[in-house]
């Protein structure tokens, strides 16, 4: 499974079994640079899983991720996300104790060590990057509000702007608009058309009028396994996935 | 020095260790039943499980002097009695604890642990201004004192038999509970998903406050049992605090099997370095044991496989 | 601070003859003759009428159980010596402290007493750990202790008053006996892992080697509280030895001998000598699963001499006829009559004078019978060996001469 | 105001609690208190270390140890030894078979001083180890834990436990620990006499000293990014670690740093008490140690030190006056803190103090209230305090 490759994120053979039961079972998924892929698929397809195996929260059985062709498998989650992956939860998660501010701070990618982090400091630099990812996703009125007092919405940019503030060469974002209102989707579908602009998105979502509406190619994920994938008409003309979807 | 024994000596001897460990094994696994269901149901630290213990043990002496003052031929017979006794006097404390405190504290876990070991210091002194500060027995009937003699050299306690059969009957009770009551049934559901299970009409907080309570009534019994092998004093309980925790934890917090296994490995490995080791180094080893083991496989010995949320 | 003045002093007249029919026949003294300025040089709390002494033991914590006779019996002679016109004609004032068990704690309070309070005396400490917490706090501050406890000796301190006993007084002569009386050749030991059953065990050991010509097939420690020893048993039974020796002390005490009863090893098999139990521990333990077996103590409650008869009239008038006298409360017993004598020998208060005083002080209504105090600052005092029976009480077998004390034995290190 | 007085005291508030501490210590105490006061209440700053350490640790990191007991010990042990060695020369042990070597050696038939005791004969040596040992004993168990994921709860137990076995094995080697009775009877440093009513004093403005620079470091360290990525990572683990941060290198740093300001305040506890002992390392005063923050607040330096005086004054206080009612007293409290006021004494400043104050100063000046955003861009600090 050497295979070397000119792709952003190749991920080969990758299988995860809890208690025998495949949860992610043989999936193969390529993702270019400057890409935007959205999966979807109904519950328990193993969407969130994939994420997880990719980002190291969930360890493979087997398999392989590989990231600009290093093995991301058996890294540690920190060592990934410091080779260009960054990654957002389904519920925001984000400080709700420190500011806005605060919060991307935190995320700027310096100082990451012990001594590095006790040596730190909020350069001009810093300021700016602070400045320019708070008004690229709407937050530059809040930056002084603690988190706990930010809408859902607003969370949820927030931790967009935190993935932001690292730079990834590769974005994954797990329901980016859930609880968001029909405003705010269209600000964000926005937004994420900005951000693709210079690096690779993966996407899950549910809200199919927000998946068309940023999708370029769509990957179907049932059962672990991929049912289909090319562009937002293909996949809703394709048989099985009305059945899937259907209950059939 | 052991060629100087007869092989049926030293069978006997081997008999009879093993015994020793079957007897600690019962011990330590009554002492953490009821732990494990609090903790591991229910996510709460109960460090005055101790206490609740001595309560038990503390109900058994009383019955035993109230017998003795008032019907002295039913002194053969009460300690069955005064089990049951320890169960609901120690069940009730824990129905009242649950109502008074507990109930402010779920998904704090660390702040149950410093809450109740707050109550456990009250308890304590409670029980020195009721009962004294001198360690007390009650007068146990004569059919547990004694061994039985199988043959001419292997002696078998009688009091660690009964320890043994009451673990084995209260650990089926607590499993029959849990896995074939519908009252059990409402607890696992109510640890798997709180949200979901009050959603489908079961009331959590009365699931809670039983659970609680049954969890303290069996450490009741647990204190009624020892009073065989021991004695009871006011900080009793704190002596045992330490070993039971270590029990549930090292079995992996959630799981009953895990809870029998792990008192069974303690046990086993306590008796035999103590038999080979001087008294308090056995000791001190068998805990660096498990703690050794725990930092290599933290989620004890066995974890149950869910997906990590 | 908790004062027992009230209580003390002004006991009621029935309590008061009741008491003084159980004293002790020591003249009475006028203060008058000795005043304030006089007797007291160094600024302790002494007035005309009143000397305060404190006393410093467990009421909380795991050594209550042990340490409450002493303060019984320490409040008893105490109020005894105030009902027959105190010391030097001033009625005795006590101030309690609660050690709680906890060294540190005892380390404080015994500063608190001697800084603070500036107490005369102090009766107090138990475990060795207590003393030795305390002990260079009274050398530095120039207090002085009335420790009661039997203890594992090797200490010898200006400002200590030792009136349990060193171990040698209380080991060889045991082991002399039950090796006489038993033809006893093999000893298991077994102790609580602190330093007074440690050492113990050492000169035990010395003596049944040299001395006995004996072997010790076994010897071993274990922690403060432990309560399961199926696996020592066992290890017992293995090694057959013609005498258990046992320095078990607390609650591990009760388990032990309940189990050793459970697993068949009683008196009518197995010889057992213990010098940690008294009628104190019998009370927890239980007499039933002791019958038979020996303790070695220089007192049993059940001593049958006049002065002990008073003696325990007087304490259960005060405690109850349940309660028990064990040796160690015995041995507190003693420490305020020393103290008083030594005070009047010495006509002050001044602790130099006090300690300078002390040797030689002869106590001849102890109700272990007569003691005299050594230079060292420990008692000459006899060895008993008891047999336990079922009612909590020892029936006396025997009865040492005056041993005299040596903390640092020559031989035994 | 400059950073690094930003750094080490916080905002203004936090400097004029500082220096009120201070005020308090070096100036109230000293004149208001008797010798033998006065030095209880240096025995207390001592635990107040181990409550400051905790305050980084538990109130910061989220990270609870029952055992922090160890690490005061560690630090009191290593203390002790180099004294012990000092009270031990061969003219004042010569009646013992083996001259030279401590009291305790001797009476446990002990012929030779053990190997790991000879370095301890170095003063520069002892001193280092008071921060070097905590701090390695500390790594081992953190590494150990923290690199595996163990926390909350399961960490809490494993340390108890740790205490515990700490406990039993200075207990079980008598002859090279001094056993339960502890090492005692320590008398001077570097011939210099640590019982004089001068000693104490001095020992007393050290231990000051000593302790007002920890909290200054302690500031420095939470004040710092490293302060945000421990709150955030008691917050969400998950969080820290997908924002490219090795959380358990975090975790394990912060337990070595309370960890050798627990040890501080153990040598300091030896050098104005005289002794030490199992029982200051075991399960009891690990967890009182728990209590003494809590009471403070948690996430409260300067609170620590307010907590952990009071409640030992308290102690000593009540246990003369009602020996009996202490337990409930302390039980009482464990309760009390816990359920009704997490934030401890520091929450109950912030929440009615302080606005009374603040309210009081405003209908005082008759001045407009203080510019929002001003406040604000201090608020990370301010939390600090």
């Amino acid at each position: 499974m050497s295979s070397n490759t000119d792709y952003l994120l190749a991920i080969e053979d990758l299988t995860v079994s809890f208690d025998g039961f495949k949860a992610v079972d043989s999936l193969n998924l390529y993702l270019d640079q400057n890409e935007l892929r959205v999966i979807i698929g109904p519950n328990g397809a193993g969407k969130t899983t994939v994420l997880d195996l990719i980002c190291g929260k969930t360890r493979a059985t087997s398999g392989s991720v590989k990231f600009k062709n290093r093995e991301m498998l058996g890294m540690p989650e920190h060592s990934i996300v410091r080779s260009g992956i960054g990654r957002k939860f389904q519920t925001p998660s984000i400080y709700e104790n420190l500011t806005v501010y605060e919060n991307l701070e935190v995320s700027f990618p310096r100082g990451r060590g012990v001594f590095g982090a006790l040596t730190f400091k909020t350069t001009t630099e810093v300021e700016q990057r602070i400045q320019s990812v708070a008004e690229t996703t709407f937050l530059q009125d809040y930056l002084h509000t603690e988190g706990a007092f930010l809408s859902h919405g607003q969370k949820q940019w927030l931790e967009i702007g935190m993935l932001l503030m690292q730079e990834p060469e590769l974005m994954m974002l797990d329901e980016p608009v859930a609880g968001m209102s029909p405003a705010e989707r269209e600000q964000t579908a926005e937004l994420l058309k900005r951000i693709s602009a210079d690096r690779s998105i993966l996407v899950i979502e549910h809200d199919m009028e927000f998946v068309s509406r940023i999708a370029k190619k769509v990957t179907v994920l049932h059962l672990g396994k991929i049912l289909a994938e090319g562009s937002m008409d293909e996949i809703h003309n394709n048989q099985m996935v009305q059945d899937v979807y259907l209950g059939h | 020095m052991m060629l100087a024994y007869t092989t049926s000596e030293l069978t006997s001897i081997f008999t009879m260790q093993g015994f020793a460990g079957l007897s600690l094994f019962s011990v330590l696994l009554l002492m953490a039943l009821g732990l494990a269901i609090i903790f591991g149901q229910m996510g709460v630290i109960n460090m005055a499980h101790g206490e609740f213990m001595a309560a038990g043990a503390y109900t058994v002496y009383l019955c035993s002097t109230l017998t003795a003052k008032f019907a002295p031929a039913f002194q053969p017979y009460y300690f069955l009695f005064a089990i049951v006794a320890a169960f609901f006097v120690s069940g009730s404390l824990g129905l009242l604890v649950e109502w008074g405190l507990i109930r402010f504290l779920y998904k704090r876990p660390l702040d149950t642990l410093l809450a109740t070991w707050g109550l456990s210091l009250i308890m304590q002194q409670t029980f020195r201004s009721t009962f004294g500060a001198r360690e007390v027995t009650p007068t146990l009937p004569d059919w547990l004192m004694g061994s039985f003699k199988p043959t001419e050299t292997i002696d078998i306690p009688i009091n660690g038999v009964f320890v043994m059969g009451l673990t084995l009957f209260i650990t089926a009770a607590v499993m029959f509970f849990t896995f074939k009551t519908r009252a059990g049934l409402r607890m696992r559901a109510t640890v798997q998903n709180r949200m979901m299970s009050g959603a489908v009409g079961i009331n959590t907080k009365v699931v809670d406050r039983l659970t609680f309570a049954i969890g303290c009534g069996i450490a009741g019994v647990a204190g009624a049992a020892f009073t065989t092998i021991g004695s009871t004093g006011p900080d009793s309980g704190s002596r045992y605090i330490v070993d039971t925790f270590l029990v549930v934890v090292f079995g992996g917090a959630a799981s009953m099997l895990g809870t029998v296994a792990s008192a069974f490995g303690i046990a086993q490995t306590q008796s035999i370095s103590e038999f080979f080791l001087q008294g308090t180094m056995g000791k001190v080893t068998t805990l660096l044991a498990i703690v050794i083991i725990l930092m290599i496989r933290p989620q004890g010995l066995f974890a149950s496989k869910v997906r990590r949320a | 601070m908790k004062t027992l003045r009230s209580t003390l002093c002004y006991s009621t007249a029935a309590l008061c003859a009741l008491l003084v029919s159980g004293l002790p026949n020591i003249s009475l003294i006028a203060s008058e003759s000795f005043p304030t300025a006089k007797v007291n040089t160094t600024g302790l709390a002494v007035t005309d009428t009143e000397v305060t002494v404190g006393q410093l033991h467990s009421a909380t914590g795991t050594m209550a159980i042990s340490e409450t006779g002493s303060i019984q019996a320490e409040q008893l002679a105490i109020e005894q010596i105030n009902a027959m016109g105190g010391v030097l004609g001033r009625k005795i004032k006590i101030i309690v402290e609660d050690g709680a068990s906890d060294w540190p704690t005892f380390a404080e309070k015994a500063k608190k007493l001697l800084v603070n309070d500036k107490v005369a005396a102090v009766m107090g400490c138990w475990t060795s750990a207590s003393r030795k917490a305390v002990l260079p706090v009274f050398e530095k501050e120039n207090g002085m202790l009335y420790y009661p406890t039997f203890y594992e000796g090797l200490e010898q301190s200006k400002n200590v008053i030792y009136t349990g006993q060193e171990a040698t007084q209380q080991i060889i002569a045991g082991l002399d006996w039950i090796a006489k009386e038993k033809k006893a050749k093999t000893f298991y030991l077994i102790g609580s892992d602190y330093i007074w059953p440690r050492t113990s065990s050492k000169i035990a050991r010395k003596h049944i080697e040299n001395v006995l010509k004996g072997t010790v097939v076994g010897e071993e420690f274990y922690a403060l509280g432990h309560t399961q020893f199926g696996s020592l048993i066992n290890k017992i039974k293995l090694k057959k030895p013609d005498v258990i020796y046992a320095i078990v002390v607390g609650g591990s005490n009760v388990s032990f001998y309940k189990q050793l009863k459970a697993a068949g090893i009683t008196s009518d098999k197995q010889t057992l000598l213990t010098i940690s139990v008294t009628e104190d521990e019998v009370l927890g333990i239980g007499g039933e699963n002791l019958t038979g077996f020996y303790s070695a103590m220089k007192y049993f409650q059940s001593l049958d001499n006049p002065n002990n008869k008073k003696f325990v009239a007087a304490f259960k008038a005060k405690y109850g006829v349940k309660s028990v006298i064990g040796d160690v409360t015995q041995a507190a017993y003693l420490g305020p009559w020393l103290w008083k004598m030594a005070v009047e020998k010495a006509g002050s208060f001044d602790i130099d004078k006090v300690a300078a005083a002390s040797p030689d002080i002869e106590f001849k209504e102890a109700p272990e019978g007569y003691v005299k105090l050594h230079n060292n600052h420990h008692l000459w005092s006899k060895l008993r060996i008891g047999q336990w029976a079922t009612d909590g009480q020892a029936k006396v077998l025997y009865e040492s001469g005056l041993i005299e004390p040596d903390p640092f034995p020559k031989g035994y290190q | 105001m400059n950073t690094l007085q930003k750094r080490l005291f916080g905002s203004k508030e936090g400097l004029l609690g500082t220096l009120f501490l201070a005020l308090i210590l070096v100036v109230v105490l000293p004149l208001t208190l008797d010798i033998f006061r006065l030095n209880l209440m240096g025995k207390y700053l001592t635990y107040a270390f181990v409550a400051v350490g905790l305050v980084l640790l538990w109130g910061n990191a989220g990270v609870l140890s029952l055992g922090q007991g160890v690490f005061f010990g560690l630090g009191g042990y290593c203390m002790a030894m180099f004294l012990k060695l000092e009270a031990s020369d061969p003219i004042t042990t010569k009646i013992q078979s083996t001259p030279g070597i401590p009291d305790f050696m001797d009476w446990n038939q002990i012929t030779a001083l053990p190997a790991f005791w000879v370095p301890f004969k170095s003063f520069p040596f002892a001193t280092l180890a008071i921060l070097i040992v905590p701090a390695v004993i500390a790594y081992v168990v953190g590494a150990a834990m923290f690199k595996r994921r163990v926390g909350g709860v399961y960490f809490a137990v494993i340390t108890q436990a740790i205490a515990l076995i700490v406990s039993l094995g200075i207990d079980g080697n008598q002859g090279l620990t001094g056993g339960r009775n502890g090492i005692t009877d320590l008398r001077t440093l570097l011939g210099w006499d640590i019982r004089t009513t001068f000693g104490q004093y001095t020992l007393y403005f050290t231990s000051v000293a000593l302790l007002l620079g920890v909290i200054m470091l302690s500031r420095w360290v939470l004040s710092s990014k490293m302060g945000r990525i421990l709150n955030a990572m008691s917050e969400k683990e998950d969080r820290v670690r997908f924002s490219g941060y090795d959380v358990s290198d975090f975790k394990i740093f912060i337990f070595c740093l309370a960890a050798m300001i627990s040890g501080i305040g153990g040598a300091m506890f030896v050098l104005q008490v005289g002794f030490i002992s199992p029982s200051l390392v075991g399960i009891v005063p690990s967890i009182e140690m728990v209590i003494f923050a809590a009471v403070g607040g948690k996430r409260s330096l300067l609170g620590a030190v307010y907590g952990t005086l009071l409640v030992n004054t308290g102690k000593s206080l009540f246990s003369e006056t009602f020996p009996q009612l202490w337990l409930y007293a302390m039980g009482g409290l464990f309760i009390l803190v816990v359920v009704l006021m997490p934030n401890g004494l520091a929450g109950l400043w912030d929440d009615y103090a302080k606005p009374w104050l603040h309210g009081a100063k405003k209908r005082l000046m008759e001045r407009p209230p203080v510019d929002v955003g001003e406040t604000k861009s201090n608020a990370p600090l301010a939390k600090i305090i």
